[in-house]
């Protein structure tokens, strides 16, 4: 008896609160509200915290240029920063607050496939567009059986593009013969990037002589760098973020590791010089978005403008951050009204959108087709090498 | 008739004898006294006797319910076998009710399972009608009914010690140890502590060793008296004769 | 080239050993007199690396200025945190003592987090970076290794100093005996916790510089992960014994390494608690602590 | 005889009127999706809560690896659902299975443990769970296991809730369940007593994780999406922090502290920056001001006049 009446009670107490705090939030977000809502679910605490943080700083300075500029459709930007605490439930509860209560027209986030892909189903029975600039797993849009998830897009290279691009890279124009791989395994990041390279580089002719792999906060990597060492690889593809990928480098070239290191776009960022220092970043390629180098004026000038407003130079999460807002900011104006349904029309038929990380179509998929640069180190400043076009 | 026989026991720590070459043998229906100064082994002896430790040499034989001997002792199966213990350090369990400290003593009484527990079926309603009737019937005696529920923590020290004994009787023991029974109690407390023993020895048709400092209760209830000094039976008999006894003396007094 | 990559692994082995011995020395001496897991000595350890980070960036302090100051504001943490978290829990049972310790670590991790970004910072390089060839081999030895094992060792042995031949030491082994027995003969239980807290968080502080020059790297929730290893290492040599905690530590460096080498990375840590799991069932006092039997 | 008594009955009325009154509200639209969400998300940590209450509460085994027991029944509920196709109640029933194995195999060993010793065992053994998860590449390692159908809804939730605070309730209030209570409080005098607490603490670890293992088929069939860091350590804390804030020892405690703990976390979604250091700060002062928990190990008065949950106490 006493359980269900607790049962009852404690029902009772959670509806009233949970309507009461909905009733006040719906307030002002009627259709004929004077700003356009855009959720952004990120994650602003937990051990990604620093992800999500970056990302929605990118975001932040893209909406404050919009809203300069007199918004879209004549509307100003509301942004509706919600945490996900860096944990797939919370973000798929973020998501179904941010559709149900929030009533935002889109969402942007998170910055992990993981979460990204706990965020997906509120935003798929709500029939909100959730938009990820990192989130870079291939099933994020694309479920199992191979059907496109209607409302998710992401910004982003799939993980197995980063990786077949630089397999070919390495067998063909570096013309090395000998990897080893050493990656994150606590990252479905480094995970996908490693996959597809440990697929295409043999399928070339290369051969893999070990796979080590390391842990997202470890600091330190001598004993599988040594492992690598004793198979005397002409080549280390190593997928990861700069915090652990700079000292990676810096530790294999203490150890005498001198060949060339391979990575992909979570190299994208002015701390890995500071972690790995100059003499260490030498031979070091990875796949990116753009070359921060790039002297393009909208390159420059979103440079400058990030570094006058955060204080600090901006790496690849805040420019993928920066580049998405914009993305989306561009379908709401080509829907030409602050409509979920229309909004994911126009996202679903973007073509050649032009940002800071370059242009870029959505194909079928809901995937971006945009052309992949890889940069060269060289005293620890990225150097443009090549442009490939998809 | 003996139900319990001691043979050569032996129970070293680490190189150090707690108990060494102990022979005994006890009767059904008497009342047994251990005594001895302090550290004379007499608490070992006890957790040997109740499998909290394992003989280093010897056996331990009780012919209750069934014949066991010490290589079968485990702490939880002595009940079972029909012994039942209480702790010098008074060991209730605190935050329980005075009832359910004595449920606790019944628990091998009760026969039902898991399922049964889960769904209570009609064996948990048979099982636990009965097991209260029969502990209401204890605490009754032991005059705690009034305070069943109050949690044992709470219970006046003498209680307590009360309490703990009729949680031993309890599991229907044939066989009760008595680790300092009136320890802790004043004169008044102790003699109405004797005539409680004597009138459950004969209430429950028991056998009783206690362990005691205190030589008017021993002498009063105890029909044997086993003396233990430095881990030895130094000296076995009825009262009078354990007190005329100068190996005895000589343990108490100091060695001069 | 077979015996270099052996001789190199090692190195690696007692170098990484030899941080977590560091961080597991404050640990277990916490819990040696409080008998609390102090999971918040990580913590520290990271607020430590932070302080230092400041005292170098910011007033281009040298290394051992930095890393004496950083000890001293560590210390005094400590003491803060014992006087304003633990001290009321003292008497409360086991669970709600470690509940606090979570608290006290999260509060840490996230309000530094909060102040100062979870951004990972970069250390300025402190010490000499040079590598020292060993045996003529290719194997090498980074000269700020040397640096972190002979601070280790001669903190190990300064602390069986204070403990053992002081009067700071005795009351702190008295009190971790029996606390009650403790202050009945006189000794101000307060102050030799405080002094404890002093003591292990200026060693986390220690650990914390020492490490940040090492790896030049810092952020946050860098003392999550050791503060774990560390406290494996803890248990490993027997928690509460100072030299158990060295031999801990670089039980645990050496077993990593070699199962890094050997080519299992992937199940590395999993190892790592498998042995903790393992010395817990089976020399739960660890490989230098007595067995103590429980008294009935 | 009993079964069909007043009070049962009344029970039996009581607990289909909430979820009646649950389900007018959801077609009426007052409860829309995310009240839903939070709905579920509060039974499955009230499943949680009281399973490990259970262990640590009731039976005193203090665990810090609760989250790992849902892992694995969130993958083998994933496996069996998404993998092989089988409906909802087969991967129920076999994440709960699975999880009880997991539950004997973690229960022997630590055995011999206690105290802190014992949490971090637990600790150990949750890390290590973990870290199968994310090396075993048919589960999807790191990356996740993905697009497992979303069968939990309300009514799976809130009878399995049902059924779990039913079961757990009824096992305490037997003569097994306070054997548990009295191991916790001496082990000792327990076993002298005829308990055999080898047994008990190998049943309580086996019935916890049953449990956790159904928690953990309703959260991955419900998200839809599961990795293996989302059981981690911080998990297995954040559920025992709901059974001491709730009070060890008491099953509405845990239901209770289950909702507090689920409103508080969503009233901190607005706060990110800050979120993690008012949870701590949180923590902290129940520690230091209530550390029996809201309800101490006492069950709701108000409904239990007979007082007193841990014995039979002539409710007969």
């Amino acid at each position: 008896m006493k359980k269900t009446m607790t049962l009852f009670m404690a029902l009772a107490l959670m509806v009233s609160v949970l309507t009461g705090c909905g009733a006040k939030d719906t307030g002002g977000s009627g259709k004929e509200s004077d700003t356009i809502k855009i959720g952004l679910n990120y994650e602003l605490s937990g051990n990604v915290a620093t992800y999500g943080q970056s990302s929605v700083a990118g975001i932040e300075l893209a909406i404050d240029e919009v809203n300069k500029d007199g918004g879209v459709l004549g509307k100003q930007i509301e942004l509706i920063k919600v945490d996900n605490k860096s944990d797939s439930a919370e973000a798929a509860n973020v998501s179904t607050r941010l559709a149900t209560r929030d009533k935002v027209v889109a969402i942007l986030g998170p910055a992990t496939s993981g979460n990204t892909k706990g965020a997906t189903p509120p935003a798929m029975q709500n029939k909100v567009p959730l938009i990820s600039s990192s989130a870079t797993d291939d099933d994020v849009t694309v479920d199992s059986n191979g059907k496109v998830r209607e409302y998710i897009f992401k910004t982003c290279f799939n993980d197995s593009f980063q990786g077949v691009t630089m397999a070919n890279f390495a067998f063909n124009d570096l013309k090395l013969k000998n990897a080893a791989i050493l990656f994150d395994n606590t990252s479905d990041y480094a995970k996908g990037l490693m996959n597809s390279f440990k697929k295409t580089y043999p399928s070339l002719g290369g051969k893999i002589l070990v796979e080590e792999t390391y842990q997202a906060k470890e600091t330190d990597f001598k004993a599988v760098l040594t492992k690598i060492k004793s198979t005397n690889p002409e080549v280390i593809y190593i997928p990861g973020y700069y915090e652990e990928v700079g000292l990676i480098v810096k530790q294999a070239r203490e150890l005498g590791i001198e060949v060339p290191v391979l990575g992909g776009d979570g190299y994208d960022s002015p701390k890995l010089l500071e972690i790995a220092n100059k003499d260490s970043l030498h031979d070091v390629y990875y796949t990116n978005h753009y070359s921060p180098m790039d002297t393009a004026p909208e390159v420059v000038a979103f440079k400058e403008a990030f570094l006058a407003k955060n204080g600090k130079d901006a790496d690849a999460f805040n420019a993928l951050g920066y580049d998405l807002a914009k993305f989306l900011v561009d379908a709401i104006d080509r829907a030409g009204e602050a409509n979920s349904e229309k909004i994911k029309d126009a996202l679903a038929s973007t073509k050649d959108f032009k940002g800071v990380t370059g242009s870029l179509s959505i194909d079928e998929n809901h995937n971006p087709v945009k052309a992949v640069t890889i940069l060269e180190l060289v005293d620890g400043e990225p150097k443009f090498l090549k442009k490939l076009e998809p | 008739m003996d139900m319990l026989v001691v043979n050569n026991l032996y129970k070293s720590f680490g190189g150090v004898k707690a108990v060494s070459d102990i022979n005994m043998t006890i009767d059904e229906g008497e009342i047994v006294g251990i005594i001895g100064p302090n550290g004379a082994g007499k608490t070992t002896f006890f957790n040997l006797l109740t499998g909290i430790y394992n003989p280093s040499s010897g056996d331990i034989v009780y012919k209750l319910k069934e014949e066991v001997s010490a290589k079968s002792f485990k702490p939880f199966k002595m009940t079972k076998y029909g012994v039942a213990r209480t702790f010098q350090n008074i060991r209730l369990f605190k935050d329980m009710t005075v009832l359910e400290n004595v449920l606790i003593g019944y628990h091998n009484n009760f026969k039902y399972g898991i399922l049964s527990s889960i769904f209570h079926l009609s064996s948990y309603f048979k099982n636990e009608k009965k097991g209260n009737e029969e502990v209401t019937q204890l605490l009754k005696i032991f005059d705690l009914y009034d305070k069943k529920d109050t949690l044992s923590k709470n219970l006046p020290y003498g209680e307590q010690r009360k309490l703990e004994i009729a949680r031993a009787l309890a599991s229907k023991p044939k066989l009760l140890l008595l680790d300092e029974p009136a320890a802790g109690m004043n004169a008044n407390e102790t003699k109405e502590l004797t005539k409680l023993i004597n009138w459950i020895r004969k209430e429950f048709d028991l056998t009783i060793i206690l362990i005691e400092h205190d030589m008017s209760l021993v002498m009063d209830i105890c029909e044997k008296l086993f003396v233990f000094d430095y881990g030895r039976l130094i000296a076995q008999g009825n009262p009078e004769s354990i007190q005329k006894n100068p190996k005895v003396i000589k343990a108490y007094l100091g060695g001069e | 080239m077979i015996m270099e990559e052996i001789i190199q692994q090692i190195v690696n082995g007692v170098s990484l050993g030899s941080i977590y011995a560091l961080i597991a020395l404050g640990y277990t001496m916490v819990y040696g007199i409080i008998k609390l897991i102090n999971f918040a000595h990580g913590d520290i350890y990271m607020i430590g690396a932070y302080v230092g980070f400041a005292l170098t960036t910011f007033l281009k302090l040298g290394f051992f200025p930095a890393l004496i100051l950083s000890m001293v504001i560590c210390a005094i943490l400590g003491v803060i945190i014992e006087k304003v978290a633990y001290k009321p829990i003292r008497n409360s049972t086991r669970i709600a003592a470690l509940i606090t310790a979570i608290s006290v670590s999260l509060f840490l991790e996230y309000g530094m987090m909060y102040f100062f970004k979870p951004d990972t910072r970069t250390f300025p390089s402190l010490l000499p970076d040079k590598q020292i060839k060993i045996f003529n081999t290719d194997a090498v030895l980074d000269i700020k290794n040397v640096y972190i094992i002979v601070v280790t060792i001669s903190l190990m042995l300064l602390l069986q100093y204070v403990i053992h031949r002081t009067k700071v030491g005795k009351a702190m082994r008295a009190v971790s005996l029996d606390r009650d027995a403790a202050q009945l003969m006189g000794i101000d239980i307060n102050k030799t916790i405080s002094n404890t807290f002093a003591i292990g968080s200026a060693l986390a502080g220690a650990a914390g510089v020492l490490v940040g020059t090492y790896y030049n790297s810092i952020n946050p929730l860098m003392g999550v992960v050791p503060g774990l290893k560390a406290f494996v290492a803890a248990v490993i040599g027997g928690i509460g014994i100072i030299p158990g905690a060295v031999f801990g530590g670089f039980f645990l460096g050496i077993t990593e390494t070699t199962i890094s080498s050997l080519g299992g990375s992937l199940y590395k840590d999993a190892v790592a608690f498998a042995i903790l799991i393992l010395v817990l069932l089976l020399k739960p006092n660890g490989f230098l602590g007595k067995d103590v039997k429980e008294k009935v | 005889m009993k079964i069909l008594n007043k009070k049962n009955i009344l029970s039996i009325l009581a607990i289909l009127i909430v979820y009646a009154i649950v389900e007018l509200l959801t077609h009426l639209g007052v409860i829309d999706s995310y009240i839903q969400l939070n709905l579920i998300l509060i039974g499955i940590n009230i499943i949680l809560a009281v399973s490990l209450n259970l262990i640590t509460g009731f039976t005193g085994q203090f665990s810090l690896g609760h989250a790992a027991f849902m892992s694995i029944g969130a993958y083998t509920s994933g496996i069996v659902t998404a993998k092989l196709g089988l409906p909802f109640i087969v991967g129920i029933i076999a994440a709960a299975v699975v999880a009880s194995i997991a539950g004997i195999i973690i229960g022997i060993p630590t055995l011999r443990l206690r105290g802190d010793y014992l949490a971090i065992a637990t600790l150990g053994f949750g890390e290590i769970v973990k870290i199968i998860a994310i090396n075993n590449d048919y589960i999807g390692g790191a990356v996740g296991l993905n697009d497992i159908p979303q069968y939990t809804n309300w009514t799976w939730t809130y009878f399995l809730v049902v059924l779990t605070v039913f079961i757990i309730y009824n096992f305490i209030k037997s003569y097994h369940g306070r054997a548990c209570i009295a191991i916790r409080e001496d082990e000792i005098a327990a076993e002298a007593m005829g308990v055999n607490t080898t047994y008990y603490k190998i049943l309580v670890f086996t019935i916890g994780a049953f449990f956790a293992g159904i928690a953990g088929a309703l959260y991955a069939n419900y998200f839809s999406f599961i990795k293996p860091d989302s059981f981690g350590f911080m998990k297995s804390v954040d559920i025992l922090v709901i059974v001491v804030f709730g009070g060890l020892g008491s099953i509405s405690g845990s239901i209770i502290g289950a909702i507090a703990l689920s409103l508080i976390s969503v009233f901190l979604q607005n706060i990110p920056e800050l979120r993690m250091v008012i949870y701590a700060v949180i923590l902290f002062l129940i520690m230091v001001y209530r550390p029996q928990g809201i309800m101490g190990n006492v069950e709701l008065k108000l409904f239990n006049k007979k007082g007193g949950l841990n014995g039979y106490a002539g409710s007969k």
